[in-house]
Formats: structure tokens, C-alpha cells, sequence
């Protein structure tokens, strides 16, 4: 069983961490997954650079940019990941625009990832038809779950069609906008969580966007079953390294004040 | 073959809609409805009134007497230069606030270049009573300052980009980004037969007037309705995708595309994307583009900001590959220098987009009976102060 | 009565020939030919086709709904602006160039004040292959520093006028002079109904098609030829004389002229000629000009260069007297503020020239029921800076 | 008989001065004319300044523009020619341009000429047409000479229509050219001059434009009856005043080394 599917079966909620690979150096990648999973993290998401991430704001833009002038490159992340699986457990997902992705050769990439102990991928141009129509196969072949989104605009009927489609997670993305927003949730968000619970959907959810902190991860996980820090932990990363993991990690996780 | 687009959205191996989940319902909502309010009647006589009334149509095609002898071949230039705001860019814009009020929306957004996608939207949007936001490069903004005058006098509001080359490629990412962001009152009034479908066969249509009225102009003239060669630039390609369009299933017509090699096809500075790119996905659209081994975008470099850009519209990329179209590259010199000899012979001061198309005479010799039509997509008001530098006037 | 020109050169009082002995046998051959030439069919042929397939003619004839709105009444906007250069100047330079090659001559001489006719003139130049020199005012010349780089790039020399206030005046009596010295082989494009007989009546049959085309155009739209009012600015008067020419002895339509007040009509920094001059002789032609008691002509003042001019042709001098027009006077900041609304409410920038009539809605009332056509003259590409700084954009 | 008529009798070779009332000085115009009958000259063209010369090239239109500038008017001129004949003899012309003149009042003006004893008027922008229609009585009434133009560019036919009407001394305009163009003649003016000499006119002529030393003087009244002086008795006047008139005069009427 894939190690998404089994930590989904934990009976607790879950913490998602998204970071950019070769951010703030080029040879962080390996360091920064170490750190996540001694701190607790429950599931990684491995940013590959792309030079035009358009569903992203401003952070994780500058992050792939700075990670795209360090160095980073698809070879060189598979080649840092390289043995990743002695010593980390807990999921492992590359998410990064498809360009890349079919430049490498989408079989070859599975092929690589699944190698390597990846367990999911997410991509967000990758749009579901065209996963079905081309990849799935290839997908399914190297035991790679494909994360799929909705949003607050999408359609019930899409949902319904998404969650039959999901393994592992829906990614739901908790309002309209790129990534790193303004944090915080509002009556619209709620409203919009609690429509989605009521809609027992077979595939558990992960929010994302807009989680920052004690708080939002709280109300978040509320209302699914864990939730995905990616800007909010860029920035901590920009301002105290590395070693600071930790300490992001714990405000996460314990009501403090910050 | 089919030049034209199917029924999946793709122009062969090209096009489709690569779009993030969150754009899902926009794109959808256009691409269920395009055809059909494009089709309606009244949407039919809004556009055809207001292209007659308000951008000035039908352009004239003007037989070039002066630089014919000059080059021993017969030239029309489809005079796109004459429309309202300057160039054929408010042919889609029209068309496109047309479809974006009777889907009822109120906030508009689009990307510019050069700025005639800017001032064109900006105007509609005047015209229509709807907010404006125009993403434009902080490099663009330089080099086309009287475009971001105009747009600001018309009431739009300019956002400058910062990222990436600070042109056209990264003005794209961020009004997607906006549009992300605003998706439910907001239209994207794409400028080019770029982004996912149904954009480039949407703005493909509405440009589509050009080729029409180039026929029956031409047989007016010629006795003919096909000329041997249609001849554009190619920036995403809106202006060639509506110079060709009626002329695409005719294969006796031959297309000529002009792309902007910069300083060199290959001095790393030129944006001679069917040369230079391979295949890949670039603002929601399989397509050609300037790409890194890796698939990272390539930024790219024209002395025209209209076609400082790594991709080309998916019609264009399966233009291309299939032959249909033959592509030729322009540096910068050689655009400028027929830009500046299209004004001293016939008085026409050509944006250094369309300069581009102007300068295949270098590069290819034609007969004395062919009979050419080049698409003058734009006035060069706008670069007036790069070819008084350029050129040390 | 009679508000054309009669035999004799004279509209009323108005009109005729003063000009030095000098200038004689140049305004003789004109005098003579120019009305041959007109009527010769081949020349027909040509101006025709050239204002179609180049100048882009006919311009269209729209209907601003939202100013139409604003101001509660019918308002059709004749859309010089559309013109290729920008202006209703071209119709003239066509002509006047054809006419020029029909006498002979090689060498064409021009004064400017916004640019504008400097521009149509410096075109046609290039499309006839003829050297073009351009007298302009040092003070136009800052600022419309863009028709400025328009005629250098096509290729026309420019000469910068240092006298007397420096604007369209100085560089009409400069113009003349070079005339004076270049009797045989230069033609001089006199840019407004201005000037000895016969260029105030030539000029106007040139701009006449204006009229002509409003004609049937409105014939179209609203069922009869006739608008209740036809609507023009008034610097020398031309673009005015040629969107009233076919209505002159129609009393049924009002004509309605627009002066340019400057700061004020009597703040000593004005060009409201109507109300601030008398008779007497300006640039070889009896007329109503700012004057002095003791008949020194007065310096002008007006935002607008191309309407900063101390006198009117002498078609409008006539028009004035006999009471057949009313004249409006429109002050810099009326004028510039009636732009911007037409540039917010219909996408449509204009020059500040036009601006002028757009402003008579804080002046007059009209009944919903009036069809207005208001002559858009040109476009304010040329004038975006003053826009700019004015508005703090 | 008129005092131009008497002058043109004489038998010599005709010196007349153009300058520009009100220049350097306002109050000038007077001492001006004394020191030019003084100094020799035939005849004298008063300028009277208008603000836009358009026969006139820079000198004269930069002394016109000086004298308006200095408060010139054309009352102010004729007040300060008033008691001009108790002590000047030689022929007094006023050249000016035709608005101004049409200001005054055509007939007030030429009532104030005769009473003030001019004998004759230049207005170069008043055509022979227009003056034979509307003004010819009044000139005639008030004993005044209108004065006509010929250009190397007049046609035969004009020159004797023009001779025909014509008193006094045709100004016979040396070359195609305003005022103050290059001086000295080439064999255009020369062949223009004979040509001109040939036709045997009633009316003699006196040749203006680009006349400013003893030799062009001398060239000019080789073929006819005088010459004019303007834009370089201007330009004397501007480096050296009044007092300089009579040296400037001497150079013109004796050959030597300038
Ligand atoms: C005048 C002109 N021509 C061409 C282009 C290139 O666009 P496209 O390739 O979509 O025609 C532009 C873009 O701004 C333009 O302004
Ligand atoms: C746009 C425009 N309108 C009006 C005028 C005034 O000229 P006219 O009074 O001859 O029409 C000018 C002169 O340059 C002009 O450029």
C-alpha cells in the first residue's frame, strides 16, 4: 500500500509541508525532509523549480527562482533524493508544473520517482482529462497516486467526478487565489468546508493555501483531515535556515503565542 | 489536412487547455459558450457595427506602388495600421468584451506587450463602462511609454511585473494569476492566439476578419481572391492567425510567418521560437516554445516588445510542423532598417512588429507577377522614439 | 445668400489675395489650374483611390451612445481620427500633392502647428517621392515632439521657427518666405483654409469629402441626410469647412463653430478669434483676425497648437458675420476636461484640438431629439503628455 | 509735380534708403532722414513696422520686431514726421504692410501723407488688382504714388500692365528672394536686368534687393535708373547708429577699400 493511503489511515490530523528544492541553497533538499519528518511533519511535498509557476504568488515564486539560480534542475533533485528512502518514512509528493515534467519524459519520471520512493505527484497544469487520457496508465504502472484540487468555484458534479478519480488526498484549495495569500479564513471559507464535509466524499481532504499557523492549520483540520503549509514556511525558511524547522514546526502543532 | 482547430481544441498535436484546477471553471464556462454567443445574431450585428463604426473596418488593402518597383513584385499591405487604437489587436478585443458582458462579467484583465493589447482592451473597456487592469513588464513599460499613456487616459489601471524577463511572457503569468484570484467577476481578454483553448481559436475567429475582407478586397483589385503569399509577424500570432485564417485548407496560397530574431537567431538573445523552441507547455497551451533542456522557459529577447515572446500560438506551432507555413527570422537590424524604408517610400510608419514582416526581402526573392499581401498589423506612433535612436534621426 | 466662394475669390467680404508681387506668378498658376486639375478625371481617379486604399476613407460615422446618454441627446462622431496620420489634415495633402505633381513641381514646403498637417504633408512627400521642408514653431515644437519625430523618420526636414510667439502663425509667414525664394520649383501645402484665394476654397473642396460622406452616412443611420447641427473646432478652419461644405447654403443644419479661449477669452491669453479680432489681412487673405488698434497681429495663445492661431479662414469670417454659424469659445481646461470624458466614455482619445467641440455641452443644450455630428478631427496620440501632466495621470 | 517724378528727372544714378521707423530708437526716425538727405541719398523708404513681415527676411522683420517693441505705431510715425519738409527736400516714400495701413483707414492714412508731404507708398501685399478697384482714387486724390513691384519671375505681359499703371519708378526686386538675402549678382540677375533694360519701359526702374556696397550699386544702376538699400543700411545701423550713416552712405557712392 502506498504510504499516502497508510498515513491517511492514521487516526489523526494530518501536517503537509510544502518547500522548493535547491531553496535557500542549492543543497538544502535532503536536510529539509530530514528535518520535517524529525519535527513531526506527517507528509512532504517537494516543490520542483519551474520558471513560470502561474498558480503560485509571490513566495514560492522568488523561492523557484532563487532554487532555478542555485542550480536545481530536475537530474540533480532526483540525484540529492537518491537514498532518501533509508531514512525518512513519511510520504514523499514532487509537485511541479508539467512542462518539466514532459520535457524529462513523463514514463521516465514515474519511472525515476517511483525508484526513488516517491509515492504521489501533484500538478496542478496537468488537467484531470488529459491525465486520464495519457498518464494514468503510466501513473498506475509505478505506483504513483496523482493528487487532483478543487477549489471553492469548483462544480458539484466535478467534485463527485474528481473524488471518484482521487487516490490518497483531494488537494483542496481553501479559496481563489495563488498560493500565499492572505492568510486567515473567513465565513466563505468555513461555509465552503463545511459544504464539502457534508458532501462525505470518499477521498479525505487536505486543505491547502492560506494556512500559516497555529490557528488556520486548527480550523482547517477542523474541517478535513490535515492541511498543507507552503508559503508561510518558505518565509520561515528564508529567515532562519534550516536549523529554525523545528521551532516552525512546533507553532504549528502548539497553541503558543508567536 | 486540417490546419484549423478540431474539435478537441487542438491544431494537431497542439493547443488543449493546461490549465491549474482553480481556472477550471472560467475556461470551461468560455469554452461552452463561445461558439454559441458568437453565433447569436444580435452578438453578430453588435460586432460587425461596432468593427464598421468604431475601429474603422474594413481596412484598406492598399496595392504598395513605390516598394512593388522597389522590389520587383506586386505588395498589397492589409492596412490593420488604420484601425482604431492602431493595430489589429481590437479586433479581438471587441469580440472579446462582446463575449465577456453576456457572460455577465464586470472586471477585465489582460497582458500587453507592446501595449496595443493594453490600449485596445483599455478602450473597450472604456466603451463598455467595465474596470480595466493591464499587466504589463517593467521593461515593456519603458519601451512603450506612450501605450501606458494612452491606457492610463483611457482609465485603465497598469499593474507593472517585476518577474522574470519583465516583458510579455511574465505580464501573461500574472494577469493568469489575477484571474486565479478574481474567478468569478473577472474576464481574461487574452491578446493573442495564445493560453489554453478555447483562447486561440476564440481570438483566431475574431481576427478572422482580416483574411475575409483581404478576398474579396483582392478580388476587387486582382481579379483573384487568393494571392500567392500571405505574410505576417508572429509574437503569439493573432495578427497572421487572421491574416490566414480563410486561406488555411487553400494550399495555393503560400503563409509566410516572420519571427523576431533578436540579435542573432543564435546569439542568445533573439525570440525565434520555431527555430529555437521545441514542444511544451506554455500558458496553458501545448505549443512551441524556448525551453531549457529541463523544460524551464527560456527568456527571450526582440527590440519589439509585441514579439518578445518564447511561444507561438498553437495554430502556428502545427503550422510549422506540417510545412504549411513557411517561417523566416528577422533580427532587429534588419526590421528596423525596413521598417524606416517602408516610411521614406510610402509614407506608412509601421510598428517594428509588423517591421519584421517588411524585412523578408532580405531573405527571399519573389516574382514580378506573385502577388503578396502583407498584414501591416500595426502603426509604429508607438516606437517612434526607438527608430529616432536607432537610426540617430 | 451665398456662403461658398464666388468668382472673384471672396466669401462676403472676405477672402481674395494679398500677397507681395513675389508671390504672384506661383498663386496665378495656381488661381488658374486648380480647378482643371480638380475636374481632370484622371485626377479624380487618383485622390479617390488614395483616400480609400491609403487615408482609409470613408471614415466612419458613429454613434456615442454613452456621450449621447450622458448628454441626453443624439450624437454621431465623424471619425477623422481614423484617418491614416491621425487627422482630417491628409485629405488636403493628398490633394494638394497630386495638384502639385500636376504643375510640375519637386520641392514641398509646409507649416505646422500641432504636427499634424507636418505629418500629412511629410507622408505624402514620402509616397510621392518629393523633398518636404516643414517650418514649425519652436514652442509647438516641444510640445508635439512626437509629429516631430513622425516627419524625421519620414524622412522631412524641419525647420525650427524663432519669431514672434513662436507657434503656427510664425511658421506660416516663415513658410511663405521660403516660398518667396523658391518661386519655380516648390509647392506650398498650405495646411488650413487659409492663405491667398485660391487655397481657402481649395483646401475646403479637398476636406469637403467630410461632408459628403456625412451625407449618406447619416442618410444610413437615421434615415435623412441632415443633422441638426454640425459640430467643428476652428483653428484655421479647415477640418470645420470641409464637415460643413455640403451643407453651407442649407439653413435646415446649424453649424456650429468652436474657438479655442486659452485661459480665458479676454485673460490676454486666447485664440477666440471670433470675438477677439476684426477684419483685416492675415498670410495674403482678408479675414477676421487679433489685432491691435493699430493693426499688428496679435500673439495667440491656446493649449491646442493646431488652434493657436490669431485668425480664421475666410469662409468662417463670413460664416461668423452673416450670423450663418454660431461660434463657441472653449477654454484650455473645458476642452482638456471634455477629452478625457470622451477618452472614459468611449474609448476614443482626442486630440486636444478636437477636445474643444466636445466641451460645447457645458455651453449649450441640446433637445433629445437633435442629431448632432461632431467632427472628430484627430486623434491625441500627439498630445498624450499634455494630458498626462494636466490630469496628473 | 510729385517730388519723385522731379527726382526721377535728374540726370544720375539714384540712391535710395530703406529703414525702419522706430529703430535702433523710437525717436530716431527724424535724424535718421536728416543725416540720409545729408549724406547724399536720392530718396528715402520709411519702414512702417508691422509685426509680421512676410517679404522680409531677418534683418528687417528683427528691426521691425525692435521698433513695435520700442512703442512704434503709425501715429506715433507720422508725429514724428510732422514738420518733416521745413527742412527734408529729397522724396519720402512709406513702405509698409497693407493691415495696418487698413486699420488706420486707407484714406486717413493717405490724407496724413499728403499732409505730411510723403510722396509715394510701397505696400507690398496690396496686389495691383485690388489697389486699381478699391484705392487708386484715394492715392490719386491725396497726390500720392503707388508703388509696384517687377520679379525676375513677373511675366511680359504682367511687366507691361504693370508699366502701364505705373508712376513714379517701378521697385524691380533683383532675384527671387525676401529682403536681406545673399548680395551680389550672378549672370541671372545680370541677363534679367538687360533683359528688363530691353523692353524700354515708360516707367524707370530702381532695383532693390540684395543691393549693400559700391559694386552692387554700381551693377544695379548699370541697367537701371537707382537702387535701393535696406537690409545693410540696416545692419550699419544696428553696429554703428546714426552717426555711422554718413561713412556707410560715403561707401556706397565712392569706390575704395572697405
Ligand atoms: C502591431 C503589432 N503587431 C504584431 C504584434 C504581435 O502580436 P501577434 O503575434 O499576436 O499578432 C503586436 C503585439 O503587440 C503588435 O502590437
Ligand atoms: C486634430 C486637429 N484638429 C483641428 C485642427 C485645426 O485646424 P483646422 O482649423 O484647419 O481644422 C488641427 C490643426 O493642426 C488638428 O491637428
Amino acid at each position: 500500500m502506498n504510504r499516502i493511503n497508510q498515513k491517511i489511515q492514521e487516526n489523526k490530523k494530518l501536517l503537509s509541508i510544502y518547500f522548493s528544492a535547491g531553496y535557500p541553497n542549492l543543497e538544502d533538499t535532503k536536510s529539509i525532509i530530514k528535518n520535517l519528518e524529525a519535527s513531526g511533519v506527517d507528509m512532504i511535498e517537494i516543490g520542483l523549480p519551474f520558471s513560470d509557476p502561474l498558480a503560485d504568488g509571490e513566495t514560492i515564486q522568488q523561492s523557484s527562482t532563487q532554487a532555478l539560480k542555485n542550480g536545481m534542475s530536475t537530474a540533480l533533485l532526483f540525484e540529492q533524493l537518491k537514498g532518501i528512502r533509508s531514512t525518512v518514512t513519511i510520504p514523499l509528493i514532487i509537485m511541479g508544473y508539467f512542462n518539466p515534467i514532459l520535457q524529462y519524459g513523463v514514463a521516465d519520471f514515474c519511472k525515476k520517482c517511483h525508484a526513488l520512493g516517491i509515492d504521489g505527484l501533484i500538478i496542478p497544469d496537468l488537467p484531470l482529462a488529459v491525465y486520464q487520457e495519457q498518464y494514468q496508465k503510466i501513473f498506475e504502472h509505478y505506483g504513483l497516486i496523482n493528487i487532483f484540487l478543487i477549489t471553492p468555484q469548483t462544480t458539484v458534479e466535478r467534485i463527485h467526478h474528481i473524488d471518484k478519480q482521487s487516490k490518497g488526498f483531494i488537494y483542496m484549495v481553501s479559496s481563489a487565489s495563488v498560493t500565499g495569500g492572505k492568510s486567515g479564513f473567513g465565513n466563505v471559507q468555513i461555509d465552503y468546508f463545511k459544504r464539502i464535509e457534508k458532501m462525505r466524499l470518499k477521498t479525505p481532504q487536505i486543505i491547502g493555501f492560506g494556512i500559516a499557523d497555529y490557528l488556520t492549520f486548527k480550523l482547517a483540520t477542523n474541517h478535513a483531515k490535515g492541511a498543507i503549509i507552503g508559503s508561510a514556511f518558505i518565509k520561515a525558511l528564508t529567515s532562519n535556515g534550516v536549523t529554525g524547522i523545528e521551532d516552525f514546526i512546533n507553532q504549528i502543532k502548539n497553541e503558543q503565542n508567536t | 489536412m486540417q490546419y484549423n482547430i478540431n474539435e478537441n481544441g487542438y491544431y494537431g498535436d497542439f493547443g488543449g487547455a493546461y490549465i491549474p484546477e482553480m481556472l477550471y471553471p472560467n475556461i470551461e464556462e468560455l469554452r461552452q459558450n463561445y461558439l454559441k454567443i458568437m453565433t447569436e445574431p444580435d452578438f453578430i450585428t453588435e460586432f460587425n457595427a461596432l468593427l464598421k463604426d468604431y475601429v474603422g473596418r474594413p481596412s484598406p488593402l492598399y496595392f504598395a506602388k513605390r516598394l512593388s518597383t522597389r522590389y520587383n513584385t506586386k505588395i498589397y499591405l492589409k492596412r490593420e495600421d488604420l484601425n482604431h487604437t492602431g493595430a489589429h489587436k481590437i479586433n479581438n478585443t471587441i469580440g472579446q468584451i462582446l463575449v465577456a458582458k453576456r457572460l455577465g462579467k464586470n472586471r477585465i484583465i489582460a497582458e500587453t506587450g507592446a501595449g496595443q493589447h493594453g490600449v485596445a482592451t483599455a478602450t473597450v473597456c472604456a466603451l463598455m463602462n467595465m474596470e480595466c487592469i493591464v499587466y504589463m513588464g517593467e521593461v515593456d513599460i519603458v519601451r512603450q511609454a506612450q501605450n501606458v499613456a494612452r491606457m492610463k487616459i483611457l482609465g485603465a489601471k497598469i499593474v507593472p511585473v517585476l518577474s522574470g524577463s519583465k516583458t510579455l511572457k511574465d505580464a501573461t503569468n500574472e494577469a493568469i494569476r489575477d484571474w486565479i484570484n478574481h474567478p468569478v467577476d473577472t474576464h481574461y481578454i487574452i491578446g493573442s492566439v495564445v493560453g489554453p483553448h478555447p483562447y486561440p481559436d476564440m481570438v483566431a475567429r475574431f481576427q478572422a476578419v482580416i483574411s475575409k475582407e483581404i478576398q474579396w478586397q483582392l478580388q476587387e483589385k486582382e481579379g483573384r481572391s487568393n494571392p500567392d503569399y500571405v505574410i505576417a509577424c508572429v509574437g503569439g500570432g493573432s495578427n497572421a492567425a487572421g491574416a490566414y485564417y480563410h486561406y488555411l485548407e487553400n494550399t495555393d496560397v503560400k503563409l509566410i510567418a516572420v519571427e523576431a530574431a533578436g540579435k542573432g537567431v543564435y546569439s542568445g538573445e533573439s525570440a525565434a521560437t520555431s527555430i529555437l523552441g521545441n514542444e511544451g507547455i506554455i500558458h496553458g497551451s501545448k505549443t512551441l516554445l524556448m525551453q531549457t533542456q529541463d523544460g524551464q522557459i527560456v527568456e527571450p529577447y526582440s527590440i519589439s516588445a509585441g514579439l518578445d515572446y518564447p511561444g507561438v500560438g498553437p495554430m502556428h506551432a502545427n503550422l510549422f510542423k506540417s510545412g504549411r507555413a513557411e517561417f523566416i527570422a528577422i533580427t532587429d537590424d534588419q526590421a528596423m532598417t525596413a521598417g524606416l524604408e517602408l516610411c521614406q517610400l510610402e509614407g506608412i510608419i509601421p510598428a517594428i512588429e509588423t517591421s519584421h514582416s517588411l524585412a523578408i526581402f532580405n531573405q527571399k526573392k519573389f516574382k514580378p507577377n506573385d502577388v503578396l499581401v502583407i498584414n501591416l498589423s500595426g502603426r509604429g506612433d508607438k516606437d517612434l522614439n526607438t527608430f529616432i535612436n536607432h537610426f540617430k534621426l
